[in-house]
């Protein structure tokens, strides 16, 4: 190699340079539009359940531009594929924010994509809207949690299997993450506090995107011949469910004998196997397609209108998002103003509209109010909503049932102004 | 409009019903299943309309009325006394009632079952089996069932339909009693007992009758009795009770249940160790068709091929388009889909393989390496093409009847859908041996593959063998996507989970060897589930990795490598 | 050939092979062979292909292992203990049928790799060359008549250079037995009469073992001559003696 | 004497590209540092982390060109020497939170307090000391290419095998690391990180700092490695690559040569891995996943492979197509990055470097000594 290449090496770093300060070209002048960050994995692993949540947000904003924007000033969407790769979310949310200036960012599936960028939202000080249920633990001032947390979703699934169904012997069975991690600590603590002996508990877990389920379900089918009646609570992430409940079907597992009830199986998933054999399996959402509401209807006529498929379903994780960005808009109105420390000053209390009926409103620890639905699958892939809570709960960012943080509270107004307040000591536990 | 077919459909328009035919072929799959569910019960259907209908006035017509109040619990208990009655006339009430067709008229509370009429509906009164008129969707309010009804209603089938003139029913019905048999049950199966003539019926009755008994506070004499039915019977439903019992058991009959619970526990653990082992097969057998592909376009030309998980993810996207298709055009052939689909997708992979092999390979022949590079490109573009057609969320290919359920032999619960992926799998594996070794095109493959120059001159024309060979590859990975279509997800990621693992199957099995990729797959399969009880499944895989990297140590060039002199240097 | 072997170890002369078998999945390469070799003794080693040729140098040189037999080299090294690098640095050079050098290394950079000396990792990293090595260096390429190309690729050596080079290559190691496997096959008339010298001038100061189908240039190199077939030794002495040996004939002529 | 062999690295393109890390561990902090916001010249804040990022990149590659490109090594699992040093690294930044963690419990991570560990495990005894983690930076990595090496190369693993059980070990790690039991966060990895020497890792001076060590760590690795292409080892690990076993007949032992330089090249990894976590916030087991390795081989094949630049170009511009693309066209990105691997592979086999100073292949037959990692990769005999 000649010296030719050492001058090209610094060509290269120039190009690089370059190529990379190109994009700090736009910036965004107050007359100029709003622009709202999308941060999903378009791409990757992730995709599968990501890329509905990226097109919902184009809905929303369009719908929003026709209404005529924001503050009078039309909204953009900046759409960013962070491929399933979490340091890359990271670098992403950093660009959104620093280069193309968005004042809000919508965005993330996985805990360790909200984990991954949660500092940088902290520093650069911005807004993060996350639109999926997640393990609680954690109440963060730049970010708003429009999922369920585990109050507003497996202890009421757990108490409607107990009370309504009578369940005494329980499987649960989660992907090996944080979630089903924390979410099963929290029910076992739950289940024994309600009188649940430890051999009537059997935990499982298994690897991402696990396709061979032989050994587990038969598993269960044994632990749940023992005659008392038992239940599966599933946390098996997304993609592993459909061999799952294949796997269920094929060995002769039905509802009756042995319900599922799963908190990550939603209209999407089930779209992607023959539900048939499931038949009176359950989910627990804060919303179902099927739910029969004016506003949801409407939610579905434009979705679909928008996809441009007639077949599309719609999911919670949607819905969180169309309550977060409602949330986000109504707050910046009333601050009149875009910038985030107006926003998280006036966004606490907002309430607007769900779409199972009800209405959201945005708590001081960052969480919303919800429904709890339990509904059973149908054979034509939707749920049929068996029970539901009289009336809304609150999103709990720290859970009673793990000890570490049972004294803690999220509050993000003043007095308090923490993400994690120790009630006992009163103080802030400092960090975050 | 068809929808009223369908047990779970709600009268209340939903946005995204499928319409028309698509939702017949769903609803007739749902009926199937239910039959499965019911134990063959609807072969009862046909009795409904001889029934003597129930007396309007009587006091089981008060408890029908009152079947839609209340909690599920509380109605739960309705259904109980309605079974209390022994009134065999409300069998197809139950079952109407289960399958969720059961509904209240809300102005003059009448149970009745509907039948659409433009958007209106006629109701039938199921108490009296008349019409009782025309009535807007709304008048009526489905009576909602959940898990708990089914399960009450199950029971109190099984306990009405004890007696049925259809032995079938009867044993279903016993069998169903099983878990649930009480000190009540008893009088009600002596009953059935004294009039039942048929053996095997008798067998299982007297089975039911043992639990009963071990339940009731009867004599230790006739406890033990029951005892040993139990333990005779054996089966993990068996293990249960008796250990349940073990509690309440008094002294002389306690001892003689242990010894049946060891029984029935080293039994089953014997049959737990076939179980895993059959387990095992079948996970090989995925592997296998997974790895098979690639032992011919990696194995035997020595192409690394980075997109043959995008060549299965293709194969198994077609089964889709097929299903579909025949979804909407022809609902009727729906259990015939795979044979529409298996050569479809071979043709369909096999072209784009020879596309590729055409495209790109062809320029890169011994530099294996840069196979890697280009085809883990293409195996990007491959992905991201089919995500932007299909969308990047799951697809439905649905199991055809005959792949669905299971059947047990002694202790094994075999599941039709993996035994029959094994039997493909061997097939498949037989044919590609036949073709390698004893076609034409075997014949030149390995000729082209062992010396490329000779072969030419001996007027191989060798372009056309590597296209053939890379096609075929393809094809075969192709035909694994339609199997693995059955058990797995179908969506653009599909291929990157067997990727890694089919490589590992061929290199364990030794490049270039077929026979050693058949006995590497179900190697790897039977060790995996082996370990997976004891390990669980993370551990287990991982355990399997590092027993490869290990065993390449010993044998580096895997399980059935080459010998000789040729290999070295 | 059935010599009886001596007694005590220094009396074997500098290679030894007695009793020599081995055989691949079934087939006997190597079948009962016994071969000395005396200490700066010149040996060509003719034999019909599949005679056991190349797979004798392989037990030499302890890439495969015989199952049966004895192979020792000054009298006391037993070679079938030990592997490829350590019986090389015993000194005993193998070139091979099909010319191997280092392609994409230049002529030089070959030689440089295979001059006596060090072989641990480390010595190589921090391996600076002497003046020593150098002259010894120019004195090899003198004698494999590459001076003028000293800084080419090997790759783009003519098949006889490639040839020359892998002798130099030899050389450069300074090992007490040479083993050289046909080094005129493709070789011009020319270039195999080079050959010829440059093999005598090598036999001077080593002991050598040359394989060669070429009966000419066998003939060339006058040295006593040993006969393989079908793995063991058929004839054994001067070339006449070995081409009038009735055997011979019929193995070469016959069938 | 290690000097000495040292400066065989600088010769003339070295200088080069030593000369031109280092200006930029100079300028790119100081511009982004000094220079008022919005001043043309200014590298914008984002941007230093992210060159930061590909500089590590860089470095992996490098790591993995001089097994590749020079022993003929194709590892398909460097990934996973990158991912453990990053490891070591988060593991000390966890211990440096301290009792800020959200539970505020002194020595338990977050992650550990809410899955309820009592204590900490012994194998994160002792990362809260810089210098140790910083020994376990290189000794983790170092310690498993040799283990793994010993192994594998003593017993004549060559070819597809070797790559293919490089890809098992990572694969193997991943799966493992994805565990919760093993205490090292799951899924969810390392993150939040709050001080790195006590310099909080958000401060733009962190991030300038981290981006220099970067910039000087790569031009060490590169002296490091020029040094060792151009010694006589370097030589003989090209002979290596190129006939292994003639090397055995002169005496040499390959398997000790390979084992060296995947060392050498693991520790390399490492360091990138460890200089990458800081600067993007996080590490968890996708670092691990197969996928990420193959990468690098692509980095690599792109820039141009047996040459110790081509990496290095190769990594810093797929890196930064991947993050422009990602943005101007998240739904088409992945058909360019994919046409882009086609095209180089079918037009310019030697890589960008390769093909910019104008080498053509030694001609045909096309089992050029460039694929002897692979020789082996058909079963038909090599001649």
């Amino acid at each position: 190699m000649s010296a030719s290449t050492g001058k090209f090496t610094m060509a290269t770093a120039a190009l690089a340079l370059a190529a990379s300060t190109a994009w700090t070209g736009a910036f965004a002048q107050d007359e100029g539009p709003i622009k709202v960050g999308i941060l999903h994995s378009l791409s990757g692993t992730m995709a599968i359940s990501e890329t509905t949540l990226k097109d919902v947000m184009l809905m929303l904003i369009e719908q929003q531009n026709e209404k005529g924007g924001v503050l009078g000033r039309q909204l953009e969407p900046v759409v960013v594929d962070i491929a399933s790769d979490w340091p890359l979310a990271a670098e992403k949310a950093r660009e959104l924010i620093e280069v193309e200036e968005v004042d809000a960012v919508f965005g993330c599936w996985t805990s360790v994509c909200r984990k991954s960028v949660l500092p940088v939202f902290e520093e650069l000080n911005s807004l993060l809207f996350y639109p999926v249920q997640y393990e609680g633990e954690e109440s963060q001032r730049n970010v708003f949690y429009t999922g369920a947390s585990p109050n507003q979703q497996a202890i009421p699934a757990v108490d409607y299997l107990m009370n309504e169904v009578g369940i005494e012997r329980w499987v649960l069975a989660g992907t090996d993450y944080v979630y089903p991690q924390t979410t099963n600590k929290i029910l076992e603590q739950y289940l024994k506090d309600a009188g649940v002996a430890e051999d009537d508990i059997m935990i499982n877990y298994t690897p991402f995107g696990h396709t061979d389920w032989q050994t587990i379900v038969s598993d269960i089918k044994a632990f749940g011949s023992s005659g008392k009646p038992t239940a599966v609570v599933s946390t098996i992430n997304g993609d592993a469910n459909v061999p799952f409940y294949r796997e269920l079907g094929n060995q002769g597992i039905d509802a009756v004998d042995i319900p599922v009830v799963a908190f990550s199986v939603g209209e999407e998933e089930l779209a992607g196997l023959d539900t048939a054999p499931l038949v009176g399996h359950l989910a627990a959402w804060n919303y179902f397609m099927s739910v029969d509401t004016p506003e949801n209807a409407e939610f579905i006529e434009a979705w679909t209108a928008f996809i441009g498929d007639e077949e599309r379903v719609t999911n919670d994780p949607m819905e969180a998002h169309y309550i977060g960005f409602n949330m986000w808009v109504e707050a910046v109105e009333k601050a009149e103003s875009t910038d985030p420390d107006a926003v998280i000053e006036n966004i606490v209390g907002v309430e607007v509209p769900n779409l199972t009926g009800g209405t959201a409103v945005m708590l001081a620890n960052h969480h919303i109010t919800k429904p709890v639905l339990i509904g059973e699958i149908q054979d034509d892939g939707q749920f049929d909503v068996v029970w539901e809570t009289d009336d809304l709960v609150e999103g709990d960012a720290w859970s009673n049932f793990l000890p570490e943080s049972a004294p803690l509270e999220a509050d993000w107004t003043d007095p308090i102004m923490c993400g994690n307040y120790n009630t006992e000591t009163e103080t802030c536990g400092s960090g975050s | 409009m068809a929808a009223s077919l369908d047990p779970g459909h709600r009268l209340r328009p939903l946005p995204n019903c499928p319409s028309g035919t698509s939702l017949m072929i769903r609803t007739f799959a749902a009926r199937w299943l239910a039959c499965l569910a019911l134990g063959l019960l609807f072969s009862l259907n046909g009795a409904y309309a001889q029934e003597a209908p129930i007396d309007p006035a009587g006091p089981v017509a008060d408890l029908v009325r009152q079947l839609p109040d209340g909690s599920y619990r509380d109605r739960g208990a309705v259904i109980g006394e309605l079974a209390a009655t022994g009134d065999s006339a409300l069998v197809p009430l139950l079952r109407t009632l289960e399958a969720g067709e059961l509904f209240l008229l809300t102005e003059t509370g009448a149970i009745v079952t509907i039948e659409p009429e433009g958007d209106e509906v006629v109701a039938t009164d199921v108490l009296t089996g008349e019409a009782i008129g025309t009535f807007g969707e709304d008048a009526v309010e489905e009576i909602r069932v959940n898990n708990l009804i089914r399960r009450e209603v199950r029971a109190a089938v099984s306990q009405l339909t004890l007696m049925s003139d259809s032995p079938s029913v009867r044993i279903a019905a016993a069998r169903e009693m099983f878990n649930g048999a009480n000190a009540d049950s008893i009088p009600m199966l002596d009953e059935a007992l004294a009039q039942e003539d048929n053996e095997t019926v008798r067998a299982v009755m007297e089975e039911v009758r043992a639990v009963a008994v071990l339940r009731s506070d009867a004599g230790p004499d006739e406890t033990a009795a029951a005892v040993d039915t139990i333990i005779e019977r054996g089966g993990r439903q068996a293990l249960g009770i008796l250990q349940a019992s073990l509690g309440s058991a008094s002294a002389d009959v306690a001892p003689a249940i242990e010894a049946g619970i060891a029984r029935i526990e080293r039994n089953l653990a014997l049959w737990g160790v076939g179980q895993n082992i059959w387990y095992g097969l079948s996970l090989g057998s995925v592997l296998l068709l997974a790895a098979i592909g690639l032992a011919i376009t990696f194995g035997v030309m020595g192409v690394i091929n980075m997109a043959h998980g995008e060549m299965v993810m293709l194969g198994a996207y077609t089964t889709y388009v097929v299903q579909e298709i025949i979804r909407n055009a022809a609902p009727g052939l729906f259990d015939y889909s795979l044979a529409f689909a298996l050569p479809l997708a071979f043709l369909v992979t096999a072209l784009v393989g020879i596309a590729i092999e055409r495209g790109v390979i062809r320029f890169l022949y011994g530099r294996p390496l840069e196979t890697l590079l280009a085809t883990w490109g293409l195996s990007l573009i491959i992905q991201q093409a089919v995500r932007t057609i299909f969308g990047a969320s799951n697809r439905e290919v649905g199991n055809p009847s005959w792949m669905s359920g299971a059947f047990e032999v002694g202790g094994l619960a075999i599941t039709n859908n993996r035994l029959w992926i094994i039997v493909f799998s061997l097939v498949v594996f037989a044919v590609l041996v036949f073709v390698m070794k004893k076609t034409a095109l075997g014949l030149h493959m390995r000729a082209v593959t062992q010396n490329r120059r000779m072969a030419s001159s001996m007027g191989i024309r060798t372009p056309w063998v590597d296209a053939m060979t890379f096609g075929l590859g393809s094809g075969v990975a192709g035909l694994a996507g339609v199997a693995l279509s059955q058990i797995s997800n179908v969506s653009p990621n599909l291929g990157q989970g067997y990727i890694i693992d089919s490589f590992m199957v061929v290199v364990f099995g030794g490049v270039g060897n077929l026979w050693g990729t058949l006995v590497g797959a179900f190697t790897l399969g039977v060790f995996n589930k082996l370990l997976e009880p004891h390990t669980g499944a993370v551990l287990a895989k991982v355990l399997v990795l590092v027993a490869i990297i290990l065993f390449i140590q010993k044998r580096p060039r895997g399980l059935f490598a080459l010998k000789g002199r040729a290999v070295e240097a | 050939m059935t010599s009886i072997a001596p007694a005590r170890a220094e009396d074997r002369p500098l290679l030894y092979l007695d009793g020599v078998s081995v055989s691949f999945d079934g087939f006997r390469a190597i079948n009962n062979l016994s071969l000395y070799l005396e200490k700066g003794e010149m040996r060509a080693i003719i034999g019909p292909n599949g005679a056991g040729k190349t797979t004798m140098m392989d037990i030499i040189t302890g890439k495969t292992r015989p199952d049966r037999g004895d192979v020792f080299f000054n009298g006391t090294i037993d070679l079938t203990q030990h592997d490829e690098p350590a019986i090389a640095t015993f000194g005993i050079g193998r070139k091979f049928q099909k010319p191997t050098v280092f392609e994409s290394h230049t002529v030089e950079d070959n030689l440089l790799l295979a001059m006596k000396g060090k072989r641990s990792v480390v010595a190589q990293f921090f391996h600076v060359s002497s003046r020593h090595e150098r002259e010894a260096l120019d004195g090899i390429l003198e004698t494999i008549r590459l001076t003028g190309r000293r800084a080419d690729q090997a790759a783009n050596l003519s098949h006889g250079q490639k040839q020359w080079l892998e002798i130099g290559m030899l050389l450069a190691q300074d090992p007490k037995l040479l083993l050289i496997d046909e080094p005129v096959a493709g070789m011009t008339d020319a270039e195999t009469e080079e050959t010829v010298r440059l093999l005598k001038e090598i036999a001077r100061d080593h002991s050598v073992i040359v394989v060669e189908h070429d009966m000419h240039f066998v003939r060339e190199l006058g040295v006593k001559v040993t006969c393989l077939h079908e793995g063991s030794v058929l004839s054994e002495g001067t070339l006449d003696h070995v081409s009038n040996d009735s055997r011979v004939i019929e193995v070469y002529l016959g069938r | 004497m290690i000097s000495q062999a040292l400066l065989r690295g600088l010769n003339g393109k070295a200088m080069w590209v030593v000369a031109l890390l280092v200006a930029a561990a100079i300028l790119v902090p100081a511009s982004n540092l000094l220079l008022p916001a919005g001043h043309p010249l200014r590298v914008p804040n984002y941007l230093v982390p992210l060159m930061g990022k590909y500089l590590c990149y860089a470095m992996l590659a490098l790591a993995l060109d001089l097994v590749w490109g020079y022993c003929g090594i194709l590892s398909l699992g460097h990934g996973a020497f990158f991912a453990l040093g990053g490891y070591a690294m988060g593991m000390y930044l966890m211990r440096q939170i301290g009792d800020r963690g959200v539970y505020g419990n002194p020595d338990l991570p977050d992650f550990m307090v809410f899955l309820n560990w009592d204590a900490l495990p012994w194998y994160w005894q002792g990362f809260d000391m810089f210098w140790f983690a910083m020994l376990m930076v290189m000794v983790v990595p170092g310690l498993l290419a040799f283990v793994f090496g010993w192994f594998a190369f003593r017993s004549r693993v060559t070819g597809v095998y070797l790559s293919i059980i490089t890809q098992a070990m990572t694969y193997a790690l991943l799966l493992a690391f994805f565990r919760n039991d093993m205490g090292f966060g799951g899924n969810n990895g390392l993150t939040d990180f709050k001080d790195i020497l006590g310099a909080s890792v958000q401060a733009g001076g962190t991030r300038a700092a981290l981006f220099a060590a970067s910039a000087l760590m790569l031009a060490a690795a590169f002296v490091v490695c020029s040094a060792i292409v151009n010694s006589k080892l370097g030589k003989l690990m090209i002979a290596v690559r190129d006939a292994e076993s003639r090397t055995r007949f002169l005496g040499f032992r390959p398997e000790y040569v390979k084992l060296f330089a995947f060392v050498v090249s693991a520790v390399i990894a490492g360091i990138a891995g460890a200089l990458y976590v800081p600067q993007v916030g996080i590490i968890n087991p996708g670092e691990f996943a197969p996928a990420n390795s193959i990468e690098v081989v692509i980095w690599a094949a792109v820039g141009g492979r047996g040459s110790l630049i081509g990496p290095i170009i190769g990594a810093i511009l797929v890196n930064v197509m991947k993050s422009y693309f990602t943005v101007a066209y998240p739904n088409l990105w992945l058909f360019a990055l994919g046409g882009m691997f086609v095209f180089v592979t079918l037009f310019m086999p030697k890589g960008i470097v390769g093909f910019l100073s104008g080498r053509r292949w030694p001609g045909r037959p096309a089992r050029t000594t460039t694929d002897a990692g692979l020789d082996t990769a058909k079963p038909s005999p090599a001649e």
